[in-house]
């Protein structure tokens, strides 16, 4: 039996590599939220018999898959704009009652993107003074109420700069909201500690995540597992 | 992916509830009211109960069992009239009863399913209920703050359910079911059919299934749920 | 055509007199609740083809006619417990939705029984202290907040003391919430300058109303109507 | 008894919105955005109107042909991300900007229509949506009074609708339509279909017609409410 094989699909590309790593922390029965962007595709790399429940919070549980053009029903789709599906028990709502949800603790998990995340758990990603102001629709709720808070982002921004930093720069979406960060490079935990490297990216080294994250990065003393 | 099974039976979903729990109740009179929950719950014996209902039944139906087995301790209610039993418990001083206003009880049950800590209003200003209330002024005007009540169980009856909790009421069953089925710790519904995952529209849906922790299909609908000849 | 004369129902009984007074204040448009007791017969009074909305604060508005237990339906009932029936566009919906309709300005009239009205329009109609406290239910909000409140009561109690008083005694329902009151002797009206008779009931003097009223009456200068 | 007639023309309904309104606009994105009702206050042209809203739309669509007119003073929504129209209006200075957590816009809408002057939340707290906001202590928490948001008009896209103005949705057409045509002095309603009395069952009706004063049906479904291809 030992021998036999899982057949093993290794994505290439480090960003979907992190998005199916994302995917492994949602577990059955969870209810889940997944923010506009990369969160989206996490769908993607959810087994088809997990037993749990995809939020929007324009006002639906029970999100099935993205419909093109020709198929899409003019009046379903997910907070991002993309035609969705029903799938057998979903259920649509208003806006009050979506945000109940979130409010009230039956959001087990969200997933969001991030310009900043600071060691502390603060979270920016929905303003940046001066060139990026469009308002922070549903986030701030977001995270600050689902019971865990995951943020998917690039390790760095496009200049190289880093994201997980000692404290954020940018106006904050949410105080001390984040529990772990999923990046091309690692996998991240928030601890009262301050952020402690989890896992790693297949073919990226310790010594790489330090030098592209802006604050004390606290390492684990056994062996670091690789996604 | 496909949506949880949250169905179970009568006898496990009441076994959740500990003793001292505070327990929102379904129903405005006979409509909406869990009997059978209720019934089993008389049959466990949980104790030092808070029950949160709009009314407390007639005597020798629904919660007034529960008032008679001497379960519990406290009642938030907005009225009893229609139960001498609950009137004299309380006249006796064997019951602590604590009245709200009905659309305020409906409002803080609301807020507690909602993440809303409390509102403002001006609802019981000038009369005994307002009394102890704290005050909160807003562009001068004195308002009162109506905490959330949100409980550690809710009693739900809902007329169609799905396994994962979705649930659609009948009629003027409603009433404080759905704020209550969203206010609690454990929601747990009873229903009178549990149709299979996606016999239940999507747009029929009056309590989206998130909210709710366990549904039990009635084996029976007694005589407790019938037309009450008075 | 002015001999033609329209059937004219005389009703002998004061009480069913007033009821049938009080209906003729529901006008076309109205959003009406009407209280358990006395108001709630208010229904048999009003005209086949009056284009009027019924609310029960329970969850319904669009009440049609109670029902005989043989033909009730078990989870339609109205907040007074009566088995009632639907018409064409009634509607469901919860406790929520119910008193957000009357503390909203939605409700045009509401119509209560009352232990005591005072002359500034102080209700009193839910609690004698030592003798009767079964709470309040809905009572409190649809004093306070319908947009016009009218008391049906008899103008005395069984003891023949006044139910319309300079002040209450008992405990308030809600502060000069009350409009106008019907009892089986007049149609009195609440003003700035305190109760205003309006009509009185065929058969009964100014002199018997002043007698049974606890408070000053402001009597109008011209002919008193009668109903 | 029978139920009042609320029927009218979008012509009609529309020039009841005097200038200077407060107007609550249903819609997330496409779905539940009130097209038709929106087009003819363009044409009818109602200045210095303060809009409430989930979104602004996308440029060239829906409420922002009320931008490009400059019919609108201010604006209050959640976010502006699909518009680039309305964030260079507001970058330029010709369009005030008030943004609201969305929840707690739809919290604010729904206290609104619920009678409710305020609740008090902590959303926000620790952000600069807070600054400015009257704060209350609560068991020693610091909680920000939300203020309700009543409006002169609410503007709501309904699936199906009948005369008296019960209104029923279709999906996540939902959105804001049911707290706001709740939240208004005058709610006007533009359906899909308009039904005969009694053709939406009373379990089926989302917004009581109680809540509504003018419904249209709509003469067509315009382009503006199919799929958007981006």
């Amino acid at each position: 039996m030992s021998d036999v094989k899982l057949p093993e699909v290794k994505p290439i590309d480090p960003r979907t590599r992190m998005v199916a790593r994302a995917a492994r922390d949602i577990t059955p029965g969870m209810v889940v939220n997944l923010g506009i962007g990369l969160p989206t595709k996490v769908i993607n790399h959810l087994p088809a018999d997990l037993p749990v429940c995809l939020h929007t919070e324009n006002g639906m549980t029970g999100i099935g898959p993205t419909l093109p053009y020709e198929k899409a029903d003019r009046n379903l789709i997910d907070a991002g704009g993309a035609y969705v599906s029903p799938v057998s028990g979903s259920a649509y709502f208003d806006s009050v009652v979506s945000f109940a949800l979130v409010r009230s603790g039956r959001l087990d998990l969200t997933m969001l993107g991030a310009f900043e995340v600071a060691q502390n758990g603060d979270l920016a990603n929905w303003k940046i003074p001066g060139k990026f102001s469009p308002g922070a629709g549903g986030a701030i709720e977001l995270a600050q109420k689902a019971r865990r808070v995951v943020v998917m982002t690039t390790h760095t921004d496009r200049k190289g700069n880093p994201k997980l930093l000692e404290r954020c720069s940018l106006p904050l979406t949410a105080e001390r909201a984040v529990d772990r960060i999923f990046t091309d490079m690692a996998v991240i935990d928030v601890t009262p500690e301050g952020f402690a490297l989890r896992e790693l990216a297949e073919g990226v080294s310790v010594t790489e995540v330090i030098a592209a994250t802006g604050a004390k990065l606290i390492l684990p003393d056994t062996d670091i597992p690789t996604f | 992916m496909k949506l949880p099974d949250k169905s179970t039976s009568l006898e496990a979903a009441v076994a959740r509830i500990p003793d001292g729990a505070t327990v929102l109740v379904g129903g405005f009179g006979v409509p909406g009211t869990p009997f059978s929950l209720i019934r089993e719950l008389q049959r466990q014996g949980q104790k030092d109960l808070t029950l949160v209902k709009n009314d407390a039944n007639e005597a020798g139906m629904g919660i007034d069992h529960l008032l008679a087995s001497g379960q519990v301790k406290k009642l938030i209610v907005t009225h009893l009239g229609l139960n001498a039993n609950a009137i004299a418990m309380m006249n006796d001083a064997r019951l602590e009863v604590e009245f709200c206003a009905q659309g305020i009880l409906a409002e803080r049950i609301r807020a507690g399913g909602a993440g809303i800590p409390a509102i403002l209003t001006d609802i019981g200003i000038g009369t005994e209920l307002a009394l102890g209330k704290q005050v909160v002024e807003m562009n001068g005007k004195p308002l009162l703050v109506e905490p959330a009540l949100r409980a550690d169980v809710a009693l739900i009856h809902a007329d169609r359910a799905d396994p994962f909790g979705n649930l659609a009421y009948a009629a003027t069953a409603r009433n404080f079911n759905p704020p209550m089925a969203m206010a609690a710790t454990i929601v747990i519904a009873e229903a009178e059919r549990l149709l299979p995952l996606g016999d239940l529209s999507p747009e029929e849906v009056e309590t989206p299934g998130a909210f709710v922790d366990q549904v039990v299909e009635l084996p029976e609908i007694s005589e407790d749920y019938g037309v009450v000849r008075r």
